[in-house]
């Protein structure tokens, strides 16, 4: 498989199928690898079938792929939903205790392991998983020694004797399957350049924008898939005086947030579509009163409740245009962990210098997929906060004068002062309001201030670093796919097969939605004889986005996939292949 | 020091003549003034409705927010900078119909913010519908037959949510109004003042007379001790809750700010928020 | 003036000055005239400027204009902010009382009539609002004794004495005024057809539509310009065994109303922005479970509080795309006050025939701009419910077995069965679920029922009576004027003068915003030269709504007011012109 | 007649093994039973979360909301069709956190519907954040360092809210939430049954054993008197509200249904929707 491995780990929910794909991966992580991951699982918390699959390569990878290697089964429903996923040279490493057999069609090899067995033998049978990787290492001709590390550091807390009997059980899950195969490894993972790398989901990388980029307070609402965010908040932010509190609902979250950016800190929320859907009304007072601040939407499988643990995309509109009346505003999305932790950073920026809710889409795989990625640039860390005044300016009117908070200026932006400083006092209201924040409905004032908050944003497209992340090889390109947050693997590699097969291909990813960087994106589509928007949703939002902008209603095709599950590399390609 | 007159604006209320909310604005801007703050130092944060355009009426940082936000907004508010003193403010619709989740959580959490109702029985600024505190008969646009909900005990609710601090006041009695809100502003937690505040316009029951008439003044019982919740509950009861004056009072409890492991004692809005390379090195460390 | 009459009462809120204004106009639409109305007024109770200007003609009007013939004035800066607006013979009638001045740059003609002083006279100086009407009346020519009926009506239970008084009031007032003319009345009304016809404001429409189309529950919020539709209803649904809940915010009111479909009842709620923003994820619980919902959307002055008295249509977008997720949902913009009962109706049709959310949306104008109709269609009345079960379909797997409620049909709509139906049990959820209702997370059912929902729809832009109102004279237009809601009257007063002054025309209001009528748009913009919307918005929602769903960029222009203030005609007429 | 059998599906529940709920899940199908209801007459509207699954658990029409709703969804479910039995259900997160609104208020309405919680003083379906009836100190993924707010005590705050039916059960005590489940259906007028449902994943200190040991049953009192709503108060703040039993009942305040003026006798979902040409020219007579 071109010096990459795919493998998989199934079983029930709450059994510990998580934790053993974190062991192996982790530590193949240390080893040098590039790994990327995807974890199904279901809205419940004991029981019902999951599985994490890994990508196991050398050089980075983005998408799970469709084939399989290694399936490991701790029980018989893992093999009959995954087998077909194996290529005819596959194995399936299943627990000899419920007498594994194979679906009739399969091609695969079966190798029945004692993982229960081994495990009680050596004293607790919770150690089976360890059993797995033991034989899943033996399976990559890796020697069981190299976990070693990551077992002393899970256990550290249970004392040496619990780490030395984990250490035996993959020691002796490795042991028994090359006896069985009596042959090499079958799968030799090629040698890495064993350099220490992060392995991370998308929601860590957002939280340590956060934290990096100066965060101090957090206002949220568990939620999955956004949950992390703030329970990494949590733990992190005592360390530098800041807090987290787990309100209420998500209206007292955002509302939160909100209070604490005007009052000069900066401060974020987080949520998935559910929550977002309740916060529209605190969005729209982020841009009336111009207070900044930055929430995150974790997108999932929608509409309602929908598939909370499943991949989506479809908040694209409902976040760009869910608030009632106008408003400026930003929406950004990250296609990769490093886009995440960068546009963390930049949202809090951004949410200052232009005084507007900054929005950071992400969705479910990009949330939740762990992968391993290069390092994050200290460089990205800078802090802009935009026209914050340390003293207030000459007060002209004696003492009950006010500051022109929403001075009209050619920007639209006006200059702010955080309350607590002297003679800096103005009012602040979701009403219109003249220059001191006090309620005016004079027609003429209404205008004016309208006209400077929706002006802030103009020159964005041009200014932010990258609205479109684009790869254009070619100036007259058949095709151009296009996409957004983590749909950047599969399309990059399915951009690869593509050329490999003489199609002229050029590929997106949209990383600044709103304001939408149209002119960019007709530069992008005006040569290309069909445009192809990947998208996980069912109507196509951004190829409505993209005609609404730009036009080209003729070439814009799009690949909706809205199951749950994400993209192949290799679907892309044939779809786009099929559309030449 | 600042006087009273520092508090004041160049703006003209919109309210009725005579609207009880005149009253409440005067004893923030006294009480303010008597327990010597600057203007500068004082969040006045205040929701949606007549009562609610109170941030726009008195000389400090204000902020009107949306409806029945008002809560949230001020914590997060008192959150960001501990320094300043943080009054939230508003109608009893936005603090009991659509804000009562923020209202119960907040005395819970016990932030220390003071939390100052314009209680007028109605909504004022829709134009008369019934509120949450309208008594069972109140007849208005919305219940042309009479209200068949009975008003919302808001006085044992604050005690039962564990709120340290449970006044009530009424607009015609602006000293003791600004002596409550003196000591709530003092007590370090959430403090919360129910003013009845006649709406002359909308509400002809619940009249300045009619609260003369019917609410029993704490101030007639010299040796009320007001750090007993049984003992407060028990008045409420014996007096349908329509009583005046300082309620309850935990002075025990600490506020939340001194309760949350890690923050910082100094505001968080002047932190210095520069990361230095090897602390980040450290947190991408835990990655590895 | 071609038949007409403008007159405007102004002065302090609170002051009778609705009041003033609701006796003259209800008084003419008696006496067969056609009226048109416009309120200014402020988000608070007593005091600030208001002014009820009201348009009087022979035949139906809907546009305010800008000229006034005659203004009524409670003092001095009433006549400071609107004297402009008179032509050079129009007439100030003025209270003696605060010594009235007209501003310098005025050609007018001031009168300055005794109100106060007559009122005082006839013992009770809240008079002065007869008098002035009396004034009123005696300028256009009007025998004051016209008034006598509707005095007597609204002074009913104040008896007799009471009543006799006020209309002294009117007569003294038009006495003096015919004495200080001694010629004959300036504004003569031309005669009527004497016909009775209704004067409403669109909210009355639309509940008066809510009670004909059969909606039994309402639960609702109050807010500012929607609250009249609740207090309508409480008045009435008791005569008809029906209730209404002031809830304790819009999510219980939301959700309450699709508790209340899901168990059978017709039920709506009604609302403007901020409201609106609360209730997106219940509106995504409606689209996902399927259950009926009707919803208004009163627009306003956005964002977040905004304008809450003043004119606007900028929650298209939030309406249309304004929930996470994607659910099949209709949007429909009534803009006369015949079509706002008509689909207040159809609403509740609509909503239980595809089991969708449907939101109305209207405009303050619209929806609170008094005005002369000449009927309300009996035969419009008609109750469609779509395919519910009164008999449970067999049941084939013993009483264990549920009913399909969510079966997959051809045209994606199921059978629907309501509580209490013996055998006929299902299960209803926001999260995915299969066609007993019961929760699912697997690929193939999740397409299967995404699919089946999202086609519910596709066939409404054909089927919908009348998705868009168009008047089309000319093949190849030079312009097309579009708009929605309350602007149908300036856009076919504009038409008129257009058309008048040569040029090809076409104009068209939109009635169905969700889904999109796009094939019909298309094919009355195809010939066009120039598009023009004529919208009450900064951003041109609704030209980039067709962008998206026509295309046709080049040629769609828009002229956008967000002041808070109504077009005129002339205004339309002249953008139109300049384009051109 | 109907038994609890006919209130069972094909469904096997996702709750965790030990889980509280399977006893809440039996308890109301076994009251439904003795009570002589038939599954099509009950409608089991449900909230999100581990506990919100119920209404896909037992056999009867369900509806399984949004987090929070529950009860203005099953308000709207009895006002459309009063001769249905609405049960609501729901987790003490989704009733007490962002739900908390719309409880204070469904008590203050008294719409005659049983509302149960399965409160298990945790978030359960998100993978164990602290919930509002967390207690102080317990630790979660959002409390690492242990809660620092105090738990909401629920049962004050509906006595205070005027509910007329306040109870309390446990999982383990099957006997008593049957009966009190009976009560509360057949009590005219809104009823809260708190169950204490442990979480056996995610709180390992509220467990059973723990209630064993710290729930007052007021069964052990013979001649406790619900009725009084004083003494009920008096008894939740002796036992700091860890009592199992029914700890007031107002038999005497009619239920909503019963006061709204005009509203039908007869289910609202069974009446006549259409509209006589005479009315309806009445009806617009009224803008002439
Ligand atoms: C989300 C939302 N819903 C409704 C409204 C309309 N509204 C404005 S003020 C108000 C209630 C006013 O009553 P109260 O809070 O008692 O204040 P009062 O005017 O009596 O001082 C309402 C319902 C709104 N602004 N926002
Ligand atoms: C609006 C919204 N916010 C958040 C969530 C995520 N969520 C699902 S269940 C739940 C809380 C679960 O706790 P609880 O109500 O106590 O139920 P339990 O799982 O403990 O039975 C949350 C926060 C959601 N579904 N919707
Ligand atoms: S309507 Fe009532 S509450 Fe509002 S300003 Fe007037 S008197 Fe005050
Ligand atoms: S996590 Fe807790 S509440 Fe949820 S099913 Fe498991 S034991 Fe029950
Ligand atoms: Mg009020
Ligand atoms: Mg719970």
């Amino acid at each position: 498989m071109n010096g990459q491995i795919s493998w998989k780990v199934g079983g029930q929910q709450g059994e510990g199928i998580e934790s053993t794909g974190e062991i192996f991966a982790l530590t193949l992580n240390r080893q040098g690898y590039y790994l990327y991951g995807y974890r199904h699982f279901s809205s419940r918390i004991k029981g019902g079938h999951t599985h994490n699959k890994i990508r196991i390569a050398t050089k980075p990878v983005r998408a799970i792929s469709e084939e399989l290697d290694i399936l490991v089964a701790f029980d018989q429903e893992t093999i009959d939903l995954n087998a077909h996923e194996l290529h005819k040279d596959g194995i399936v490493l299943a627990d000899a205790k419920f007498k594994p057999s194979l679906p009739s069609q399969s091609n695969a090899r079966l190798l029945s392991v004692p993982f229960s067995q081994i495990a009680k033998d050596l004293g607790s049978p919770v150690m089976k998983n360890m059993v797995a990787i033991g034989a899943s290492s033996a399976l990559v001709g890796m020697n069981p020694a190299v976990f070693n590390d990551v077992v002393a550091e899970i256990f550290e807390r249970k004392g040496k004797q619990v780490i030395q009997r984990n250490v035996l059980a993959i020691e002796e899950g490795a042991a028994f399957v090359i006896m069985e195969l009596s042959q090499h490894a079958p799968f030799i993972l090629p040698p890495s350049d064993r350099k220490q790398r992060l392995f991370m989901i998308g929601n860590d990388a957002l939280s340590l924008g956060f934290l990096a980029g100066g965060c101090r307070f957090m206002a949220a609402y568990p939620i999955t898939p956004a949950s992390e965010i703030m329970e990494y908040m949590i733990n992190e932010l005592p360390d530098y005086g800041g807090a987290v509190i787990q309100t209420e609902d998500e209206m007292a979250a955002a509302t939160m947030a909100i209070g604490a950016n005007y009052a000069g800190v900066r401060a974020v929320t987080a949520s998935a579509g559910p929550g977002l859907s309740l916060m529209m009304e605190s969005i729209g007072l982020s841009g009336m009163t111009e207070t900044p601040l930055v929430i995150v939407d974790t997108q999932r499988g929608g509409p309602s409740t929908g598939l909370p643990t499943k991949q989506e995309q479809s908040d694209l509109f409902a976040m760009i245009y869910g608030t009632h009346g106008e408003i400026p505003k930003i929406v950004m999305a990250p296609s990769t962990v490093q886009e995440a932790f960068h546009d963390a950073i930049e949202a809090l920026n951004l949410a200052e210098e232009y005084q507007v809710p900054v929005i950071i889409l992400s969705d479910l795989q990009l949330s939740l997929g762990k992968q391993t990625i290069d390092e994050l640039d200290y460089k990205h860390i800078n802090i802009r906060r935009g026209k914050i005044l340390h003293e207030a300016p000459e007060v002209t009117a004696g003492d009950k004068s006010y500051f022109d908070r929403y001075r009209v200026t050619g920007d639209g932006i006006s200059e702010r002062i955080l309350p607590g400083l002297k003679d800096g006092i103005y009012h602040v209201t979701g009403v219109e309001h003249d220059a001191t924040g006090k309620p005016s409905e004079k027609a003429g004032n209404r205008k004016e201030q309208m006209d400077k908050r929706l002006r802030k944003l103009n020159n964005l497209p041009q200014t932010f670093h990258e609205p479109i992340h684009a790869v254009t090889p070619f100036p007259d390109p058949d095709i151009v796919l296009i996409g957004f947050n983590s749909t950047r693997g599969p399309i990059q590699e399915a951009m690869d097969m593509l050329k490999a097969s003489g199609v002229k291909v050029n590929c997106a990813q949209i990383r600044l939605l709103e304001p939408f960087p149209a002119q960019e994106m007709q530069r992008l589509l005006q040569h290309a004889r069909v445009v192809l928007t990947v998208e996980h949703n069912a109507t196509g939002q951004l190829a409505n986005l993209i005609k609404m902008n730009v036009g080209c209603h003729d070439k814009i095709k799009s690949l909706l996939q809205y199951d749950g599950t994400p993209f192949y590399p290799k679907q892309v390609y044939q779809f786009a292949k099929e559309l030449l | 020091m600042a006087t009273f007159k520092d508090f004041r604006n160049d703006v003209k209320p919109n309210w009725c003549p005579g609207c009880g909310d005149f009253s409440v604005q005067a004893a923030i801007q006294r009480a303010s003034a008597n327990i010597g703050l600057d203007p500068e130092n004082l969040a006045l944060i205040s929701g949606i409705g007549c009562s609610g355009r109170i941030s726009g009426y008195i000389r400090s940082y204000g902020f009107h927010g949306t409806h029945g936000r008002v809560l949230p907004i001020a914590q997060g508010v008192k959150m960001a900078n501990r320094d300043l003193t943080v009054i939230a403010s508003g109608g009893d619709g936005d603090g009991f119909a659509i804000g009562m989740g923020h209202t119960i959580h907040a005395m819970r959490r016990n932030i220390d913010i003071t939390y100052i109702v314009m209680d007028n029985q109605v909504y004022g600024l829709t134009k008369g519908q019934t509120s949450p505190r309208s008594g069972e008969g109140f007849k208005t646009k919305s219940t042309p037959e009479g209200a068949v909900e009975p008003a919302v005990d808001i006085m044992e609710l604050a005690l039962s949510s564990g709120a340290t601090f449970v006044a009530q006041g009424f607009s015609s009695d602006l000293k003791e109004l600004i002596a409550l809100i003196e000591a709530g502003i003092r007590h370090d937690g959430f403090s919360f003042i129910n003013v009845f505040s006649p709406c002359v316009t909308y509400n002809k029951v619940n009249s300045y007379d009619w609260f003369k008439q019917n609410l029993f003044k704490l101030s007639d019982v010299p040796d009320y001790q007001p750090d007993d919740r049984r003992q407060a509950m028990q008045l409420l009861m014996d007096h349908g809750s329509l009583v005046s004056g300082l309620i309850y009072h935990d002075t025990e409890r600490p506020s939340y700010q001194n309760v949350v492991k890690g923050y910082a004692k100094t505001p968080l809005a002047h932190s210095d928020l520069t990361m230095d390379a090897d602390r980040f090195a450290e947190l991408t460390k835990a990655f590895q």
